[in-house]
């Protein structure tokens, strides 16, 4: 276990997250591929806070939890929103902007 | 190089990280998503206790794992069509995706070999979690203070944008 | 890990079972009592061998599978209820030296183990493909997601006080101070009252056990399970009761700190006497209402809760709190 | 137990209350538990004032702060946050807590026929106006006072809007804060600004004469909202909209005192700036006179009382701009007691006739004997009456100002003092004296023990307070001019005005009520609302002429240039429109593209 091997697997988690966002057509999907890519830069932080250079990367890594947790929240409710007036949650439903 | 114990869970761990999050994003049932998204969480909150972080994987256990999943099965269950949650995700966009994953990692790990040498560094121990506690309060305050007002305004957003309108307001976007 | 902390491990473990094993017993003996007739009395003496003959049955028993359930799911999720549950005894320490895992951040990790307890609980009733077991879930996911937050509130107090999330370091405070409960009173003990309520929701215990609900929903969770997966349910919940106890022993009653003798004792000793304090209530009251229980948790434990914490981090800045 | 010590429960003992009264609907929603828990808990905050200002008297000031908002980094900044007792904070202390405890008793009965959970609303109210106040006083620097300060807006905003289904107490309510919100503005403007000259919040900073000057006409600004100075001072007459014993707590002893302690305690920094002294004094003065003359013509008995607090704050800033802060000070807490005795006083009446009209009123001496005993001590000790507390203060400010030769707010001063003494004997005579005007007023009684008590006990207070100047002045050790002695040189001047304002108001309104036609003449002179249509005619004129000209240059100048732009944009937004998919991951797509391409080029540039 290396700064190194930290690193790359959280580029290969990031990576997977980013191809989940760009194929997930469910609502709820997308979300959780956005949470496997905090995730993966959470553990870069936390990373380069053990491996000395970088102290407060807990600290940030504390931050990014918070963020997503809010992001989390916001997200859901607009899924319901989505829901609610299209009665389905496919993300590719709400192109109202292409009218 | 030696194999010792923390080495040989480290590569386990990462592994069934990695295996959870690729379960994640091509599970066609989305429930069984969100559980695979809870194994990669878990997972992770391991690597930081081994990353000399247990306050944070305690956290991220509480927070990601009790909290953030439960709300996705919430979102999921709450959203489900007839019965099933099976969606599959449009074949096109697929190599697409996996093209663009592919040159980030690319990129993202030829950025790390390059740097490798600058990468070498020892693992420092950890400052514990009440130097963190400190330092939220004192160093990162105003970051702190921040996050705080952004997490009520998520909360109020987030009840304002799910709450139910009245049902003579029609919510229906006019379709062109 | 030492040798020490695996064979403390064992020996927690072994505890937790013959105690959560001798509780069943234990219940259904104060249950009669309470209702005026005997409880178990024929298998062993005076009833003693019931559990275990309540388990030989259950491993008997053929376990069936609804047609349209999710097979992995529906296998995999009865044993990780009690395992969740048996994870957080790990953390518990039953004595000064006792503790399989004396960790720094032992109470975060404590209420987010009993947090995950939940999600085997709802893939048990999503797997199930059944309206009721779903519906039990999803009661199970609401509950637990609201009464998390007093959870974690009351369980601040102590940490707040004591300055350390470290299991064995609230203890030694509560040596110091003469336990919490007694010592400051006015915090302790509200904040007492309200882990155990809100532990007993987390739980789904009566009088918070809508997930259940025979009346309304068949079984809940269990409805479709059979034999010895049933049981791993049914363990897990009396597990998860007895774990409950001990953390709230630990966190409000002083723990393993007793006047004389081994510490162990004591530590099973406190815990045993809230268990039955626990069916006493259970035997007692009656269940509430949905509504009811969302309000009680919102409207109730959560400013209560909140405004402990205050008082909590107040305290410790007057002259008394030091 | 040590002085900071009582002082904190003398700032957090309200708190509490007000926590317990908004947590636990249950006692909120009793009315009568409420209000008995907001008393207990003022009880307990008056009692921790009190041995404040015993421990002050023995041992003398002292602090009890903590560091708070500590934050490292490029901008170092470290404020305090706690109680800070000296002379002048533990006496204020003590003043807000016995007034506020007084109202509160006093609003037990007034209120007794509202509903028992809007009761509990109003206490909880009251309890956290209290603790507020009392943060107020009780701060170290001048950024605990702001905190103090806006949470007393925003409590004073729900008390005046009490009674919100009333149309005019909401729009009452909303004027009062957005006014005040006006003016508070110059005191958060000020505490950057000074902030940022001296890196600190205390009221000790030295500054640079300019700078000095600056802030403190920001922190005057403030002032003039919050105490309702000429020309803010339109929300106080509105304000009467609340509940009677709102006004007699916050629009007269306590919340409009607010920006007079603010001069008192920022004095270091006052010194620093003469000019704004001066304006001060003139503003003071100023204030004190118009004031005064309005009050003479209303024939609403609380707006007489409203527009006589403006008047008498104006006296207090006048006593201070004169660079005499014991003076102001010690009118401060005189005129606390008194006012407050009157609005209570005339709660009394209003909640026994049922209207604030005097015109309704009318011949209750006989009625409520007791009222009318208080009210005229009240009145005398307003009046400046020899003996009665307001005498010493009053008289006090109106040395200062010849001492320090501003004579023409000197000369505006004594004409107050007539003018002063004549509308409170109008008030007494038009309230107590003459024929029953109402049916109401015909049986009209005294109120309950509730009501009686805290009136009997403001009234020996505003009888007796002015004793006691010399032993505030020993301990409050406020620079002055008075060097250690306490002395009247015009004590006689004033008597003799006062005396002869309430002839002259016997010889007017003794024996008939209608208005002599000079005074009818002023009425249509200061009408009320000749300051509120001044406002809306500035605010119209300005408004409209300077959106006419934004109009037409936005019209003709800014939309012709946006249109020649943006028809290049739309020609080429028709061909780039394609792109448009709607999708968001079609955008993603494009999004990690770019990312990607920015990475590769600043690795292998």
């Amino acid at each position: 276990m290396t700064l190194t091997t930290c690193l790359i697997l959280s580029a290969a988690l990031f990576s997977v997250g980013l191809y989940g966002l760009l194929t997930r057509r469910h609502a709820v999907g997308i979300l959780l591929s956005i949470e496997v890519m905090a995730n993966a830069a959470n553990l870069n932080f936390v990373a380069f806070a053990h491996y000395g250079g970088a102290s407060w990367g807990q600290a940030f890594a504390l931050f990014v939890l918070g963020l997503t947790v809010a992001e989390v929240a916001i997200g859901l409710a607009l899924v319901m929103l989505l829901f609610r007036s299209h009665k389905d949650v496919l993300v590719d439903l709400a192109n109202a902007f292409k009218h | 190089m030696t194999f010792t114990a923390t080495m040989i869970v480290f590569a386990l761990v990462g592994a069934l990280a990695f295996v959870g999050s690729i379960f994640t994003v091509r599970s066609s049932k989305l429930v069984h998503a969100v559980l695979w998204l809870g194994v990669t969480l878990g997972m992770t909150a391991i690597l930081f206790v081994q990353l000399g972080a247990p306050f944070l994987a305690g956290i991220q256990l509480l927070l990601y794992v009790g909290g953030v999943m439960t709300l996705m099965i919430f979102g999921v269950l709450l959203t489900k069509r007839d019965g099933d949650s099976e969606l599959k995700t449009e074949e096109p966009s697929r190599e697409r995706g996996a093209l663009i994953a592919l040159a980030v990692f690319a990129v993202l790990a030829g950025t790390i070999w390059l740097g490798r040498d600058a990468l070498q560094r020892t693992a420092v121990p950890s400052l514990g979690t009440g130097w963190l506690g400190t330092s939220l309060l004192t160093r990162h305050l105003v970051a702190f203070e921040a996050l705080s007002a952004l997490l009520l305004a998520a909360m109020i957003g987030a009840i304002v944008i799910a709450r139910r309108r009245d049902p003579d307001q029609p919510s229906e976007p006019k379709e062109s | 890990m030492t040798l020490f902390a695996w064979l403390s491990s064992i020996l927690v473990a072994v505890i937790v079972l013959t105690v959560t094993a001798f509780g069943l017993w234990w219940e259904r003996k104060l249950a009669g009592r309470m209702q005026s007739r005997l409880g178990p009395t024929i298998v062993g003496p005076i009833g003693l061998f019931q559990p275990i003959a309540d388990l030989l049955k259950l491993v008997q028993k053929e376990p069936i599978i609804p047609q349209r359930a999710d097979r992995a799911l529906f296998w995999l999720a009865p044993p990780l209820t009690t395992l969740f549950a048996l994870l957080v005894a790990a953390l518990v320490p039953f004595g000064p030296k006792l503790a399989p895992a004396n960790i720094d951040v032992g109470v975060p990790l404590i209420i987010a183990l009993g947090g995950l307890a939940l999600i085997p609980v709802w893939m048990a009733g999503w797997a199930s493909h059944n309206k009721y077991a779903l519906l039990g879930a999803m009661r199970a996911v609401a509950q637990s997601v609201s009464y998390g937050v007093p959870l974690v509130l009351t369980a601040l107090v102590p940490v707040i006080l004591a300055g350390s999330m470290n299991l064995n370091s609230i203890v030694a405070w509560q040596h110091r101070h003469h336990w919490l409960v007694v010592w400051p009173v006015f915090l302790g003990l509200p904040a007492f009252i309200l882990f155990i309520l809100a532990m007993l929701a987390e739980a789904n215990r009566i009088p918070f056990d809508i997930p259940e609900a025979e009346s309304e929903l068949v079984a809940g969770v269990s409805t479709e399970y059979t034999g010895m997966h049933f049981g791993f349910i049914y363990l897990a919940e009396y597990v998860h009761t007895l774990v409950g106890s001990a953390v709230a022993s630990t966190l409000f009653l002083g723990g393993w700190d007793g006047p004389f003798g081994p510490s162990v004792l004591w530590m099973v000793l406190k815990t045993c006497l809230l268990f039955s304090v626990l069916y006493w209530l259970r035997w007692s009251l009656v269940r509430l209402r949905a509504d009811q229980l969302m309000a009680l948790a919102w409207k109730w434990l959560v400013p209560a809760g909140l405004a402990l914490v205050l008082l909590a981090a107040v305290w410790t800045q007057t002259p008394w709190g030091r | 137990m040590t002085t900071p010590m009582w002082a904190l429960i003398a700032v957090f003992a309200p708190l509490a209350s007000a926590l317990l009264l908004a947590v636990l609907a249950p006692i909120r929603r009793r009315g009568g538990l409420a209000a008995a828990v907001s008393i207990t808990f003022a009880l307990a905050s008056l009692v921790g004032a009190i041995f404040a200002v015993i421990g002050t008297l023995h041992a003398g000031g002292s602090d009890w702060t903590r560091s708070w908002l500590a934050s490292g980094g490029a901008l170092p900044l470290s404020v305090t946050f706690g109680v800070h007792v000296d002379g002048v904070s533990a006496p204020m202390l003590a003043v807000v807590a016995l007034v506020a405890t007084c109202v509160q008793l006093f609003s037990t009965g007034y209120l007794d026929d509202e509903s028992s959970a809007s009761r509990g609303r109003y206490f909880a109210y009251q309890s956290l106006f209290l603790f507020s106040m009392q943060l107020l006083v009780a701060a170290p620097n001048l950024l605990q006072l702001f905190f103090g300060w806006e949470i007393v807006g925003a409590t004073s905003y729900l008390l005046i809007g009490y009674w919100y289904k009333k149309p005019s107490a909401a729009r009452a309510a909303v004027k009062a804060f957005w006014v005040t919100k006006f003016a508070d503005m110059g005191l958060l403007i000020g505490l950057v600004a000074l902030f940022g000259f001296t890196g600190s919040f205390e009221w000790t900073a030295q500054l640079a004469p300019a700078a000095a000057t600056a802030v403190t006409l920001l922190f005057v600004l403030a002032v003039m909202g919050k105490s309702a100075q000429f020309p803010l001072h339109v929300w106080l007459p509105d304000a009467m909209e609340g509940p009677t014993p709102v006004s007699a707590l916050l629009h007269a002893a306590t919340m409009v005192a607010a920006g007079v302690y603010l001069v008192v305690r920022a004095q270091p920094l006052f010194a620093q700036a003469p000019f704004t002294q001066h304006f001060l004094a003139y503003l003071g003065a100023g204030t004190a006179l118009f004031a005064a003359l309005l009050a003479l013509v209303q024939t609403d008995l609380k707006r007489v009382l409203a527009y006589s607090t403006c008047s008498q704050l104006g006296y207090m800033l006048a006593a201070l701009g004169a660079g005499s802060a014991f003076a102001g000070f010690f009118h401060l807490t005189t005129h606390a007691f008194f006012k407050a005795l009157l609005f209570l006083a005339a709660g009394s009446v209003i909640h026994a006739v049922g209207s604030n009209e005097m015109s309704k009123m009318g011949g209750l001496w006989k009625k409520m004997p007791l009222t009318m005993l208080v009210f005229i001590a009240g009145a005398f000790s307003l009046a400046g009456f020899p003996g009665f507390a307001g005498f010493f203060s009053k008289d006090l400010i109106i040395d200062s100002l010849s001492e320090h030769h501003l004579w023409a707010p000197y000369a505006a001063l004594l004409l107050g003092a007539f003018l002063t003494a004549l509308y409170m004997g109008r008030a007494i005579l038009l309230t107590f004296f003459g024929p029953h005007e109402s049916h109401e007023a015909e049986h009209a009684h005294e109120p309950g023990w509730s009501m009686k008590l805290p009136l009997i006990v403001l009234a020996l207070l505003s009888v007796g307070a002015g004793f006691f100047g010399g032993d505030l002045w020993h301990l409050a050790s406020l620079t002055d001019y008075v060097h250690g002695v306490y002395h009247f040189r015009f004590g006689a001047v004033a008597s003799v005005l006062a005396l002869s304002g309430f002839v002259v108001a016997w010889v007017a309104w003794g024996k008939t009520r209608e208005e002599p036609a000079l005074a009818r003449s002023l009425a249509a002179f200061a009408n009320r609302a000749w300051v509120d249509r001044l406002y809306v005619f500035g605010y119209r004129a300005g408004l409209l002429l300077v959106s006419d000209v934004a109009a037409w240059i936005d019209r003709y100048i800014v939309d012709a240039l946006v249109n020649v732009v943006g028809s290049f944009f739309l020609l080429g937004a028709r061909r780039a429109r394609r792109l448009q998919t709607g999708n968001v991951q079609d955008y993603l797509f494009a999004m990690s593209l770019g990312a990607i391409a920015l990475a590769v080029w600043s690795i292998w540039r």
